[in-house]
């Protein structure tokens, strides 16, 4: 009986395709991408990156791939919101009819549509949820952001390189928090270090003197954290530093969400000096960024709002172009996602791939100092880790 | 014969002033009783000490030889201790017909049932529209009561304490609030009350009071200082001194 | 005993910064029975317009104040006028909708306005930095916000308990149409309230700016906090929104510090717990 | 016609059709068969519609009926969905009708949870107390990750076909249509309830709780049953969501969610299941129609929607709606 009705059901979609087809043939088809993420609420900056980034690479590359037209659909998902995430997806798959899933800022949101894919013939790019589980769901899931272990991992090599062999981690307790203090931990203790401390902290905290605190009576010679992008941020950096846990030299580690670039100038000269480990800079230095960083500033309006996930959604979209390549613009999952396994291109971020295996993105980890050019505050690129691609595969459950 | 309603020795003290000071008292079944007192001698206090909505510091309360002085108020419900506020407390936006169900429901034991609707059972609508008519409420017990003239919500609070069959009855102020002209509505119900149940009226209405009450009790500053037939309290001197003297000292 | 007064100092600090922000709208609750959820809005709109006054017009710490506080009322004034008027006495889940609504305009607003940026406020010299105690550093902003804090909490006191306008707003509270039979002007009365409650939420959200950032979901981010600072203090009590504030700065604190994987358990049992001690808030009166 | 009192009752058919849930039921299930055919490319958004309708009416039991202010009813729908989802990942049960059993008790012993924390006080802090309880649910459901996932969601969830013939696919037809039954049983069963001797009860505790103890109810044993009540319904949408969605994640534990079911009730009408559904259809309608219009700042126009119902709709569309209508016929009738 099932059979019968799959059956059917897939004769009715070959039978659909087939004819898309043979429009195709004739008429240039418009080929819709749904994006979706935050673009209101508490992280409504994020989405608004993902969409300066695709207008971005829409002004530099055109809307057309071949004879087709791209056009994107914007949905909104304020907070991660699995079961909302799921609705818009397959509104946008049933009803939109797009060809293209991308965006998704929060792991729960791509989880949630990852089922979605296999029936709906859609590949899906996620531009920033940053677990590595996330590939392993479907086939058709390509990342172009990182993984936290990713962005992570090197971090211990410069903590030791540095000559520091105790580490107090101070983690944000949710799910990226836990992956980055795993990652760090993995790495430091494979390479000698010991982490003194472990301490996740929720991710409401306000006042984070009391937390320095215990940075400072642990005894550690540096800290590592993680906190993702937002206003908390501001009074991390703060509290390290009225706490006197800078001038006592502890130094700072963390991943490069903590002094994301539109944050930059609330933290000001409080952040100078801070080390971070994170796969891209506004301020690198290369043709293809200037180029980008040129275009997505003019799509974002206020060039101090650009930061990480515009970059991600960049190269999402110059994947994405590339599956209408290989495709001509029909409607195949598999040979889509196919055509993208092992791309190597030069991204503003510097050299990429899209690793065959997880398909996830191989890239260069850069390790970047806090420091003042002219009257702003950028990320300066100091050492370059390349080639990364994600250990946290090794660590998904199965 | 144990009486129905049996208080020794009652005390309250609010931050160390005694608002209820060694009261005792008996109700047999049939009695009327009217406690009667100028205004904060405590006739407040007294009826939540005896329905439990108050703990007492000291005394015992007994329902029918039960001590239920530390008993829920519920409880005492259950046990037949009803009574009636002074300020209509109803459901503004329910009918009549829904507040005698209500009570009638809750004696019967059927309150907690989920299923099944109190329109259609007989046995309970029956009563309940016995206790409409004995009131004369038939005629608006579909109306909400938010549209029911305030003597008829008089009448309503007193056919709920009747739903529950009480055997004792604190009827709080039970005309306070309507004008003269309708009081003989009430007193025409108070009238025909079941003669084995024993009532306890507080009220400030002289009329109604001599009218209603066998015995007359009197409380100020939370003591008893009369206890006797309504014919001799006028003539009391403690009695007036309460009265007189506490509107002498007036603030 | 180091650690100790380290975390009480640090504890002092963060419930002084709630107390301020807070206290306005114990005001509106308890004086005027509003259930205020767009306090936190206006708490936000102070932080902006000080951060406007200070870093893109260059003025000084204490005008950028100023213009805040001011700033806000102006801004508060008409919404008092022709929506909080209307939810004076109505139920509480009409205020809820009408303070949400109004909550969510204002975020949207700021989001058009300044977009979703952090915006910081520039301190003056004298307020950077850390001092040190003793024992160890504290921010200097901090011993600054305590100080605001202990003269909010004594100017407030005077203004309701000395002060012939304290008069009318305890009698309006109580018995509004007596007060009114009486002479009072109540629509007065309340409009001055519903300023002083704006202006205090704006000065907070503007001092407090250092430890809860301005950004557009200020407004929705902070408000639980808020409310139950309000809740357990006893709404409409100076006192008891002090005593709350402190308190519930200590639980933060001293949780974060001992057990920071359990600080959110920690601060929401104790917060289920002093709620079934003193159902009516600290300083609640009894009904 | 006459009832047993002698006394004259409208009984004749109309009035008795409007006693009964028949037309409610009708109503649904007109709406939803439409909704079927109308929208059927929308069919996730009607089912993530049907599930909140159930954390609206669970809400409407305590909020509406019985005068509980409440900020953390969600506490009540994750549980349900996590119960369901939990059952299904680590224990295998995926049939979709078990499933949704184990979160309608799953939700009811969340409510047995929930109501002896928050029935402690009153007013505001009553309203506090539930904040504090959506809070310390979440964080509970962050902390037990290896049960729940954490803040990744619990995913991975792959409910059987239904009844063994019909899976939920990307269309969503099995599980909108799934929602709409659910939604019919639980509407005439809480019809069934609201109308009860317990249901009259629980609108005296709501109108006046001293009168109804004066009547020697238990207030408290009114209230914590209906709490579980509530606990049941809100947990079969939870259930109904993990089936649809086949993942369940920290949001549907979140005082996000219990606030905008909460805006939701009042926008309907509270104390009326009609008020509660229709303020669910209305309200996501609206937010997804504006949010597709304007990713970027319908959150206004939402908030400007609220006002405007406060300022010209006080007792919710449904409510002032009724009302009206009553006006009317008491001004023709005089």
């Amino acid at each position: 009986m099932i059979g019968f009705r799959e059956d059917m059901m897939k004769s009715l979609f070959l039978t659909t395709v087939a004819c898309a087809m043979l429009g195709t043939a004739a008429f240039a088809d418009t080929i819709k991408v749904g994006v979706i993420g935050p673009f209101s609420g508490p992280f409504a900056l994020q989405g608004k990156n993902f969409k300066a980034g695709i207008d971005a690479w829409l002004a530099v590359n055109g809307n057309k791939v071949g004879d087709d037209e791209i056009e994107i659909v914007y949905r909104d998902i304020p907070a991660a919101d699995p079961a909302k995430s799921k609705a818009l997806a397959q509104e946008l798959v049933v009803r939109e009819k797009v060809q293209y899933l991308a965006g998704f800022y929060f792991t729960p949101d791509a989880m949630a549509a990852t089922p979605l894919l296999q029936q709906g013939n859609v590949p899906m790019v996620v531009m920033n949820a940053a677990t590595s589980a996330i590939v392993t769901t479907s086939p058709y899931v390509v990342r172009t952001s990182f993984t936290t272990w990713q962005t992570t991992t090197p971090m211990a090599t410069v903590a030791r390189e540095s000559g520091v062999s105790k580490v107090i981690t101070l983690v944000s307790d949710y799910g990226p928090g836990i992956d980055a203090e795993s990652a760090f931990k993995a790495a430091f203790e494979k390479d000698g270090g010991k982490v003194v401390e472990a301490i996740r902290m929720p991710l409401s905290t306000n006042d984070f003197s009391p937390l320095m605190q215990r940075v400072k009576d642990s005894g550690a010679e540096a800290l590592f954290a993680f906190l993702p992008s937002g206003p908390p941020t501001l009074a991390f950096v703060k509290a390290y530093n009225d706490t006197g846990l800078k001038t006592a030299g502890i130094k700072f580690l963390a991943t490069g969400d903590l002094t994301q670039e539109s944050d930059l100038p609330a933290l000001g000269e409080q952040a100078t000096g801070l080390m971070t480990t994170f796969h891209y800079a506004v301020s690198h230095d290369s043709p293809e960024n200037k180029a980008f960083v040129e275009a997505a500033s003019k799509a974002i309006g206020n060039p101090a709002e650009l930061s990480f996930p515009a970059v991600g959604a960049y190269d999402g979209m110059y994947v994405i172009s590339k599956m209408i390549e290989a495709t001509g613009g029909e409607q195949n999952a598999d040979q889509a996602v196919e055509a993208v396994k092992g791309l190597t291109w030069t991204s503003p971020r510097g050299p990429v791939t899209i690793d065959p295996d997880s398909r996830h993105i191989t890239q260069t980890i850069y390790l970047r100092e806090v420091a003042k050019d002219g009257d702003h505050y950028i990320n300066k690129e100091v050492k370059s880790f390349e080639k990364q691609g994600d250990p946290g595969l090794a660590h998904v459950k199965k | 014969m144990t009486p129905l309603l049996d208080i020794r020795s009652l005390r309250k003290t609010f931050g160390g002033l005694s608002v209820t000071n060694d009261v005792s008292l008996s109700l047999h079944p049939g009695d009327r009783v009217a406690l009667i007192g100028p205004n904060g001698a405590g006739k407040t206090t007294f009826v939540n000490l005896v329905t439990g909505a108050l703990k007492p510091d000291g005394g015992r309360v007994s329902l029918n030889g039960m001590d239920v002085t530390r008993s829920r108020p519920t409880e005492r419900v259950k046990r037949g201790l009803v009574r009636s506020f002074q300020v209509t407390r109803l459901f503004k936006d329910m009918t009549p017909e829904e507040h005698i169900a209500c009570a009638v429901l809750q004696r019967m034991g059927k309150a907690g049932r989920m299923l099944g609707r109190h329109g259609r059972m007989t046995d309970v609508m029956t009563e309940v529209g016995d206790i409409l008519d004995f009131l004369q409420l038939s005629g608006i017990a579909n109306v909400r009561v938010r549209e029911i003239a305030y003597g008829q919500q008089r009448l309503l609070e007193l056919a709920i304490a009747l739903a529950l069959r009480p055997r004792v009855l604190l009827l709080d102020e039970p005309a306070a609030g309507i004008p003269h002209a309708q009081t003989g509505l009430i007193e025409k119900a108070l009238e025909r009350l079941p003669a084995d149940l024993a009532v306890l009226m507080i009220d400030h209405d002289m009329d109604l009071v001599f009218r209603f009450a066998k015995r007359v009790i009197v409380l100020a500053a939370g003591s008893v200082i009369f206890d006797g037939s309504p014919q001799a309290v006028a003539q009391d001197a403690r009695v007036r001194e309460a009265y007189l003297g506490s509107y002498a000292h007036a603030r | 005993m180091q650690t100790v007064l380290s975390v009480a100092i640090d504890a002092l600090a963060y419930g002084m910064v709630l107390f301020v922000i807070s206290i306005g709208l114990s005001i509106t609750m308890g004086l005027m029975r509003v259930v205020n959820l767009a306090h936190g809005a206006f708490a936000m709109i102070g932080g902006y317009l000080a951060s406007y006054a200070a870093r893109d017009l260059g003025l000084g710490y204490a005008a950028a104040l100023l213009i805040a506080v001011i700033g806000t009322i102006i801004i508060a004034i008409p919404l008092e006028r022709f929506l909080y008027r209307r939810i004076y006495g109505a139920p509480e889940l009409t205020q809820v909708l009408m303070t949400i609504g109004i909550t969510f305009c204002i975020i949207g607003i700021a989001n058009f306005v300044f977009g979703p940026t952090l915006k910081t406020i520039p301190l003056p010299e004298t307020l950077r930095g850390a001092t040190d105690v003793g024992f160890r550093t504290i921010a200097t902003h901090r011993i600054f916000a305590i100080a605001i804090g202990a003269a909010i909490a004594v100017l407030l006191w005077c203004l309701v308990e000395k002060t012939s306008y304290g008069i009318r707003l305890r009698a309006s509270v109580d018995n509004s149409a007596m007060a009114a039979a009486l002479g009072v002007r109540t629509e007065l009365v309340y409009a001055a309230s519903f300023a002083i409650a704006v202006g205090l939420a704006a000065l907070g959200g503007a001092v407090g700016a250092e430890l809860l950032p301005v950004e557009p979901y200020y407004a929705l981010r902070y408000m639980v906090t808020f409310l139950v600072v309000v809740s357990i203090g006893g709404s409409g009590s100076i006192g008891g929104a002090l005593l709350a504030s402190l308190l519930l700065g200590a639980i933060d604190t001293t949780g974060r510090y001992f057990a920071p994987e359990y600080g959110e358990f920690f601060f929401y049992l104790a917060v289920i717990v002093i709620v079934a001690v003193f159902p009516r808030g600290l300083a609640g009166r009894r009904a | 016609m006459t009832d047993v009192l002698g006394r004259d009752r409208p009984a004749d058919f109309w009035s008795r059709l409007k006693e009964s849930s028949l037309p409610g039921a009708l109503a649904i299930f007109v709406v939803g068969i439409a909704g079927f055919f109308l929208l059927p490319d929308n069919l996730a958004l009607l089912t993530r519609i049907i599930a909140i309708a159930f954390l609206v009416l669970s809400l409407d039991l305590v909020t509406g009926y019985c005068g509980v202010a409440t900020l953390g009813h969600a506490a009540l729908f994750g549980a349900g969905a996590y119960g369901a989802g939990i059952a299904a990942v680590h224990f295998g049960v995926t049939d979709p009708i078990a499933m949704t059993i184990v979160g309608g008790v799953s939700g009811a012993i969340a409510g047995l949870v929930c109501g002896s924390v928050i029935l402690r006080a009153h007013g505001l802090p009553q309203l506090v107390l539930s904040i504090a309880v959506i809070h310390l649910f979440h964080e509970a459901a962050n902390k037990a990750s290896s049960w729940t996932g954490g803040s990744d969601g619990l995913s991975g969830i792959m409910p059987d076909p239904l009844l063994g013939l019909f899976e939920f696919d990307l269309w969503g037809k099995t599980a909108y249509l799934y929602g709409i039954g659910l939604l019919l049983v639980v509407f005439v069963f809480l019809r069934m309830i609201v109308h009860s001797p317990f249901g009259l009860m629980a609108r005296g505790v709501r109108e006046d709780h001293v009168r109804v103890a004066a009547m020697g109810v238990s207030v408290h044993s009114v209230l914590l049953r209906m709490y579980v009540l509530s606990g049941m319904v809100a947990g079969i949408g939870g259930a109904l969501s993990a089936v649809a969605t086949q993942v369940v994640g920290l949001d549907s534990l979140s005082f996000t969610l219990s606030a905008q079911a909460l805006v939701m009730l009042v926008v309907g009408g509270t104390g009326s299941l009609y008020g509660a559904l229709i303020g669910t259809v209305l309200f996501l309608f609206f937010e997804d129609v504006v949010s597709a219009a304007n990713p970027f700042h319908w959150l206004a126009i939402v908030g400007a929607l609220l006002i405007a119902v406060v300022l010209f709709a006080p007792r919710g569309l449904y409510g002032t709606a009724i009302s009206i209508i009553r006006e009317r016929r008491k001004k023709s009738a005089a």
